[in-house]
């Protein structure tokens, strides 16, 4: 196996994710597309691990990924929180409807 | 031995190019389904393969984590957060705003910047087989609880401050 | 039982525990303990506890500070303890311990801005201080974080409650929708900063910055894949102290957030920012400067100039205290700019943003203590609402002014030292493109008084709004507190230099000084 | 025969000393008690808190009188006694033989020893430097401390006497106003940071004085900020010094750093006399310092807050836009002179950047002192003109000269500010064609002193504006050009064309302004029925009458003084006087340049055939003047100010002339067109030019060229600095300049034929106009919005679907921080 694949393929999912995130209306959405771009950063650490496995970076990449998927759960977490709450005051979740601050 | 080996990479490269293949047609349909359920299916599709990449790259801990974490636990809680909001079940026209031309510009130099860099960097040196008898599982431990332990408790506060922070701003009163 | 023993034994073997330093870490541990308290508080007494966890809260902030000077009376500065063994994962430095120690006092001040805002309010109070003192445990995690995963997981620590806490007046649209602009584009940031740390992972093998340092330093062959790394991570950063182009959800959150918060991510949220800015290019990518300065360069320029003529034409007054920042971290980043030149500029380069840090901590937020006590009468933070304050708070009118003449860089007070200190790294540095950036930035500051002085001139000049009652107001006293302390603060800094530059005069936290041939 | 090169002097200085020299602190930390006490107890006082500015002023101005009459005495010292150096290094004195026959105090009549060793500038006496340590960082210490020589104890002794004499005569002129304890309280803290900064030892001390002085000029023309356009003038004084604080601050880091990390005084002037410091970086610090000066001192082109500032009290006028605050700049370039002389390589020279600043503001000032109605206006650009005689001084080496005309322009336009407010104190009124007229009659000893302010400034002989004048003419050197012998320290004789006509015009203006005011017939009485001062005023019936004492005693004693003070330096040899009787003021001010902190200058011989020449002149244009208005007008009626059928009707030329006067050349209408930020950054975008210019030429010079071609290239820097400055001004002063600068160069092409230029500079300047204003408004989000949306939104949709699209959208801020992370690594990822 090649490196440069498994960089190549996250690096497309990275950019469909940023590609969801901005095109996006509905906020739950949005918060799915993170979740491609955030795996696309994972795919990238475990390859580089195992790429550099002769230096031992295997295990950093793993526990980074680990870490990344933990905090990934608790930012869906505190983002559907906050969804829901702008739900509850403006019945909807259209962010393109968020924009009262500006300027 | 030769021959096992040579099986062995060839049977990766067939795997990995069928699991991308998949990945980046369900992720694209994530980002373009205009049904919003079909969209979360299509993110556990990716999910999972992510999760086999994993397993190909010799990180079976991750990629069960991966599968515990995200495909258990993160796509339940997006299938809620689309029933709590109310969204419509069936496929819907407006998911996406009229300025598209400038995402996709965004992405399209995005990855053709990454592909460059990475292009130019790893060219075409290889990731070496991995020994299947040697376990990496304790190692993470180990690394976690030494090297990464203030990341670790950090992120146990993370996780209850998240939790608690949640709770009161999603609470309805 | 016997088995039992043995399997746990087995363990024992397999993992050694490294020595741990609990003296070094004793400030986080004694703030965990702190923020347990004021959650368990909240169980047990329930509402009766509500009137005195801001004292706790505070109280226990200060209680902090009791392992930090222990820690530098034992001599941290000159001699810097790893927390765990010999590695140079978590660094007990000097520079760490006095960034600590502003965090904590920036902490504190928020707690004196929050407690009669909070209570008046219609908040959850406990939880409040919960999440500010989580995310202030993030902030002192930051300071010592010396690899990449450490300082990944303190930003998450430090944001993720201060999303929440933006968005804490949650039947509030504005506030529902500051914290989900701060979170979306916090999340964004992160997610491209994740990305530059895989790469600069994957190039050097470790997650470790002295590390990375050194393998970046050597590996010329593929600078592509490592100027990625290193402006995905800078990127990361540039958002969190709001720099352009990054800086666009600031003035959207600071307006819409309770102002005790916008306070906290004006002042605390950025000097975090700075503060894991220096980690990464002191310690991480130092001998990298043919791309961090350039790319610094281009933020600090644009930072400067498209904060302070924006903030020109802003009305409301957060709105502009937003932009001022903005134009403000751009003199920061201009002396970042420079660090890579020598070791000894390097050195000029820290002190110069910590110094740059701690001043404008307290003239920023004396600033918006002021805005806090003003507002609680006129309830509006237009430019508009601050019209003839003289006449009716004129002790307010007074310190604000000499809140935004010290902001403006006037001497004698604090500001100008800030300044003072960016322009001798600058120009210290002594190449074209410092002198050119230097030239920037003094056009900068005298751009930045056309909004102070505008300010300050409808406060002294203007008749007060018909419809406002100007009796005389009443402050609380935590208020009066807060804006006391930050205005004596100013006021020596900028009279007595010497107050911050015995603090700001720390060895470069790196190995950036030992790596210079 | 006296020497003309400047006198050899001691091979050694020696030291100054003595308690009040050593203490001179103490004076303005007199004023800043005052300041503070008036403040916090003035209201419960039973004067208001004006008791106390008046003490406090009073014993500063007797500190200072005795701290000047020290200095004296340690000069004379120095003359009796030869240096000779001790072991350690110090300098002792020892008695000089035959000591007995030296000058010692003035006034005392001396036999004609000649002493051509030391000469009349010769005395080799170092300052007197009382510094601490105020804290020191990475090697550098900060001082703080205070210099005391000739040059501070004139400072000292000006800004006192005419500040004693501004509150006593407040006291009556502002009495009654609301804001009468504030205004007091002002009047302290701005003596108090006036005399700090003339004490200052270290350049860092000096910007904090120089902001000090300017905070407190913004606060005391903002006091009676009731009325717009006192708080407007307010702020433009402050904004337009502000663009000037910025060359200040730069100008004294480049001066920190090229003179090796130090902020004292003496040693950036040391190192810059020895040639230690990089020529090129002394011409940027010079540069740069005079923008400060420019703002400071009204020089051309940012002189235009002056004349606005007069919306404050007439006292405050007199006090800091007439004889102190504004000169400012004067005593910076004084205090600083190694800096200057050698930056902008005044010896040898025929032009520099501070001499031409300095002529053509004489000229402007002038110029457009003729125009105004307004008896305050007039003295305003008066004030400039005479500000740019100072300067033009300094820019040519006359720097005793300077600051001569600088002490003798203290008292003569004192004198006339607080006679112009007496007036106006009567008349309610400071417009002398609608209000005054006649005044002789009914206010004799106003007029008596106005009078002789009026001669004193005009330069007649024997007056102290004459003296002063003479000088600086005679310091260019330039009539050596027509006298065939040797001249200054340069060939100044576009300057001395300059100094020639300003002082015709500046007594053909004054003649004017005496006939409107005094002579002529009453043209006011119509503010009888709203008398301000209703009570005290009733008996009078609206004749306008003569004002008390606590007005006229400060008058009669700046009149005295206005006669009397050109005495003090009498030009060396003048009617054969001993020379313990002339040159007293160059003698016990200018420092020598064995002192080591000020360069070596020459002093030109004086002249009989220059001050004949230059008496005629002013003559002429006082007769010119007084027949036009005191024949001709006042034979066509008493009540008239202009003639019907004057020249200004009848010939083109001169009716676009007065026009282009009347609009002050339009300079305030590009200021003011926009907000007064763009004007703000139009000054900076000017001044960056000229220091681009400046520094580009400056390196080329030191690198490539010989030194003896410096000052012909000096001359085409500060021709860059100005034309970058005026091209500058033009590029951001927002969209309605751009009509608004086409007309005056539309008109001016007519005029002058230089049809290439304009057509470039409006080019130029429209475009970047257009430029500037698009970066501007849209800079934040609009560009970027503009891109993003560009696509769907189209241009036409100018209503709501924009301005719904235009912002506060968060994916739009994703858009631009994914966009600009990648435009960023792009670029990096290319450039390395």
């Amino acid at each position: 196996m090649y490196l440069v694949q498994f960089l190549l393929l996250s690096a497309v999912l990275f950019c469909i994710g940023v590609y969801g995130v901005l095109v996006r209306r509905n906020a739950v959405l949005v918060l799915m597309s993170i979740e491609l771009i955030l795996n696309a950063v994972n795919i990238n650490l475990v390859a580089f691990g195992a790429f550099n496995r002769d230096v031992g970076a295997a295990i950093p990449g793993e526990v980074f990924a680990l870490f990344i998927i933990a905090v990934a759960a608790a930012e869906v977490g505190v983002g559907l929180a906050m969804v829901l709450t702008i739900y509850r005051n403006r019945k909807s979740i259209d962010l393109h409807q968020v924009d009262l601050l500006k300027g | 031995m030769m021959p096992a080996v040579l099986a062995a990479v060839v049977a990766q490269n067939v795997f990995f190019y069928l699991i991308a293949s998949i990945m980046v047609y369900a992720a694209l349909r994530v980002v373009t389904s205009s049904n919003i359920v079909h969209a979360a299916l299509y993110l556990v599709v990716v999910l999972a393969g992510v999760a086999a990449q994993f397993l190909l790259l010799g990180a079976e801990f991750v990629g069960i984590t991966q599968v515990l974490v995200y495909i258990g636990a993160v796509v339940v809680l997006f299938l809620f957060g689309i029933m709590l909001t109310r969204a419509k079940v069936g496929s819907e026209d407006n998911l996406d705003h009229d300025n598209r031309w400038p995402a996709i510009l965004t992405a399209v130099m995005l990855v053709l910047v990454m592909a460059y860099a990475v292009i130019d960097f790893a060219g075409d040196s290889e990731i070496a087989v991995l020994d299947q008898s040697e376990t990496t599982v304790q190692q993470v431990s180990d690394a976690i609880f030494s090297t990464y332990i203030v990341a670790f408790e950090a992120i146990s506060v993370l996780l209850l401050a998240a939790l608690i922070g949640a709770i009161v701003v999603a609470r309805k009163e | 039982m016997i088995s039992l023993v043995s399997f746990v034994g087995l363990f024992a073997e397999a993992f050694n525990r490294p020595p741990i330093d609990w003296h070094a870490l004793a400030p986080e541990i004694t703030l965990l303990v702190v923020g347990a308290l004021v959650t368990l508080l909240d169980v047990v007494l329930l509402e009766k506890g509500r009137a005195i966890t801001p004292a706790i809260a505070g109280l226990g902030l200060l209680a902090v500070l009791v392992p930090i000077v222990t820690l530098a009376v034992d001599g941290v500065a000159s001699n810097p303890r790893m927390a765990f063994g010999g590695s140079e994962v978590y660094v007990v430095d000097g520079y760490s311990l006095v960034l600590k120690a502003l965090f904590i006092i920036i902490a504190y001040l928020v707690v004196l801005m929050s407690t009669n805002y909070i209570a008046e309010g219609d908040y959850w109070e406990s939880e409040y201080y919960g999440m500010l003192l989580s995310s202030v445990l993030g902030m002192l995690v930051m300071a010592s974080a010396r690899d990449l995963i450490t300082v990944f997981v303190a930003l998450e620590l430090l944001s993720i409650p201060a999303y929440l806490l933006a968005t804490w007046r949650k039947r509030d649209l504005k506030s529902n929708e500051a914290g989900l602009k701060y979170y979306l584009n916090g999340v964004f940031a992160s997610a491209l900063m994740l990305y530059g740390m895989s790469l600069l992972f994957g190039v050097s093998g470790s997650t470790i910055l002295v590390e990375i340092n050194a393998a970046i330093g050597e590996a010329a062959a593929s600078t592509a894949i490592i100027s990625l790394g290193i402006v995905l991570v800078i990127v990361g950063f540039a958002f969190k102290v709001s720099a352009v182009p990054f800086h666009l959800w600031a003035p959207d959150t600071y307006e819409g957030s309770p102002t005790p918060i916008t306070a906290f991510l004006a002042v605390g949220a950025k000097a975090a920012g700075f503060v894991a800015l220096m980690n990464l290019i002191f310690v991480g990518f130092w001998s990298r400067s043919d791309v961090y300065s350039p790319a610094l360069w281009i933020l600090a320029a644009l930072t400067m100039t498209i904060g302070n003529l924006t903030a020109l034409r802003q009305n409301n007054l957060i709105r502009l205290m937003a932009y001022s920042g903005v134009a403000q971290a751009g003199f920061m980043l201009a002396a970042l700019t420079v660090a890579g030149e020598s070791a000894e500029i390097a050195q000029t380069s820290a002190s110069a943003v910590v110094t740059y840090l701690i001043i404008y901590a307290a003239m920023n937020l004396g600033a918006f203590a002021i805005i806090l006590a003003v507002t609680r009468r006129t309830a509006s933070a237009e430019v508009a609402a601050f019209d003839g304050l003289f006449q009716w708070a004129p002790a307010l009118a007074v310190l604000m002014t000499v809140f935004l003449v010290s902001l403006a860089g006037i001497p004698p007070l604090g500001g100008w030292y800030a300044k003072f200190s960016v322009f001798t790294a600058l120009l210290e540095a002594n190449v074209w493109w410092a002198y050119v950036l230097a030239g920037l930035a003094a056009i900068n500051t005298v751009i930045a008084f056309g909004y102070y002085g505008r300010l300050a001139s409808r406060m002294w000049f203007e008749k007060a709004p018909d419809s406002l009652d100007t009796t005389s107001l009443r402050v609380p006293f935590a208020l009066q507190a807060a804006i006391a302390i930050t205005a004596v603060a100013t006021i020596a800094f900028g009279v007595y230099p010497a107050a911050v530059t015995h603090f700001s005069d720390i060895d470069v936290p790196a190995a950036a000084a030992a790596l210079v041939p | 025969m006296h020497a003309f090169l400047a006198a050899e002097g001691p091979s050694a200085a020696i030291q100054a000393g003595g308690w009040f020299l050593e203490n001179v602190w103490i004076i303005p930390a007199i004023m800043a008690c005052s300041f503070a006490i008036i403040l916090f107890f003035g209201k419960r006082m039973p004067k208001g808190g004006s008791e106390i500015g008046i003490a406090a002023v009073l014993a500063c101005f007797v500190l200072s009188l005795l701290t000047g009459a020290q200095w004296i005495s340690e000069v004379n010292r120095a003359d009796n006694c030869v240096a000779v150096e001790i072991s350690e290094g110090k300098y002792e004195c020892e008695s000089h033989e035959g000591a007995g026959e030296q000058a010692s105090a003035f006034g005392e009549v001396l036999g004609a020893a000649e002493e051509e060793s030391e000469g009349a500038y010769g005395a080799g006496l170092k300052a007197v430097v009382s510094e601490r340590t105020w804290w020191s960082n990475g090697g550098v210490n900060f001082t703080i401390g205070t210099m005391a020589d000739g040059l501070t104890v004139t400072l000292l002794a000006v800004v006192t006497l005419v500040s004693s004499l501004v509150h006593i005569y407040s006291t009556d002129y502002v009495a009654g106003d609301r804001r009468f304890t504030h205004y007091f309280a002002f009047l302290s803290l701005f003596t108090a940071a006036m005399l700090f900064f003339v004490t200052s030892a270290n350049t860092l001390q000096m910007i904090v004085g120089w902001e000090l002085v300017g905070v407190c000029s913004f606060a005391l023309i903002g006091h009676w900020w009731e009325d717009q356009a006192n708080s407007d003038a307010a702020l433009k004084a402050f904004l337009t010094n502000r663009v000037g604080d910025m060359g200040l601050l730069i100008g004294m880091i480049v001066l920190f750093f090229a003179s090796g990390e130090t902020w004292s005084i003496i040693d950036i002037n040391k190192l810059a006399i020895d040639h230690t410091t990089s020529h090129t970086l002394l011409l940027i610090s010079a540069l740069c310092l005079l923008t400060a000066v420019m703002s400071k001192s009204g020089q051309f082109f940012l002189h235009t807050w002056l004349p606005d500032a007069m919306a404050g009290p007439t006292p405050v006028s007199a006090l800091i836009h007439a004889a102190t605050m504004v000169v400012a700049g004067i005593y910076l370039v004084a205090r600083l002179y190694g800096v200057f002389f050698e930056g902008l390589s005044i010896a040898g020279s025929s032009i520099n950047a501070l001499a031409l600043i300095g002529g053509i503001t004489t000229l402007v000032g002038a110029s457009l002192a003729f125009v105004q109605d307004d008896i305050k206006k007039v003295l305003a650009y008066s004030t400039i003109s005479q500000l740019g005689y100072m300067a033009l001084a300094l820019g040519v080496g006359a720097w005793t000269a300077a600051i001569f005309h600088l002490f003798t322009h203290a008292f003569f336009k004192a004198l006339l500010f607080l006679g112009a407010g007496s007036v106006s104190h009567a008349v309610h009124s400071f417009n002398m064609k609608t209000d005054m007229g006649g005044m002789r009659k009914f206010m004799p000893t106003t007029y008596k002193t106005f009078l002789i302010g009026s001669i004193a400034l005009a330069g007649l002989p024997p007056l102290a504006g004459f003296w002063s004048k003479d000088e600086i003419l005679v310091g260019t050197g330039g009539w050596g050009f027509f006298e065939g012998k040797p001249h200054s320290n340069g060939a100044y004789t576009v300057m001395l064309i300059m100094g020639m006509i300003t002082a015709a015009m500046t007594a053909a203006y004054m003649t004017r302004v005496i006939y409107l005011t005094f002579y002529g017939e009453f043209r006011g009485g119509h503010h009888d029925d709203d008398h301000g001062h209703a009570d005290a005023h009733d008996a009078h019936h609206g004749d306008p009458h003569e004002s008390g004492p606590r007005i006229l005693w400060p008058l009669r004693i700046l009149a005295f003084l206005a006669v009397t003070v050109g005495f003090l330096n009498l030009p060396p040899g003048f009617l054969g006087l001993p020379k313990g009787l002339t040159e007293r003021f160059g003698h016990y001010v200018e420092p020598s340049s064995a002192a080591k902190y000020f360069p070596k200058i020459n002093h030109a011989d004086p002249s009989w055939s220059l001050a004949i020449f230059s008496t005629i002149v002013v003559l002429s244009a006082v007769a010119a003047a007084y027949w036009y208005y005191f024949v001709k007008v006042n034979r066509q009626s008493p009540a008239a100010t202009e003639l019907v059928n004057g020249p200004t009707s009848r010939s083109s030329v001169l009716k676009a002339g007065h026009t282009l006067l009347k609009n002050r050349y339009y300079l305030d209408h590009i200021y003011d067109s926009g907000k007064p930020v763009p004007a703000v950054g139009a000054g900076i975008v000017a001044s960056l030019f000229g220091l681009a210019a400046g520094s580009a030429l400056g390196f080329t010079l030191d690198n490539g060229l010989n030194q003896a071609f410096l000052p012909s290239l000096t001359w085409g820097l500060s021709l860059g600095t100005v034309v970058f400055g005026i091209v500058g001004l033009a590029l951001s002063t927002g969209v309605g300049v751009a009509s608004f600068v086409k007309k005056p160069l539309a008109w001016a092409t007519n005029w002058t034929h230089e049809n290439l230029l304009d057509a470039t500079v409006d080019q130029v300047g429209v475009r970047s106009v257009q430029a500037a204003e698009a970066v501007y408004k849209h800079i934040d989000q609009g560009v970027i919005d503009t891109a993003v949306n560009s696509a769907g939104a189209g241009s036409s949709g100018a209503g709501g679907e924009l301005r719904r699209l235009a912002s506060g959208k968060v994916q739009q801020y994703g858009t631009i921080m994914f966009a600009g992370a990648t435009l960023l690594a792009g670029l990096m990822i290319i450039i390395i």
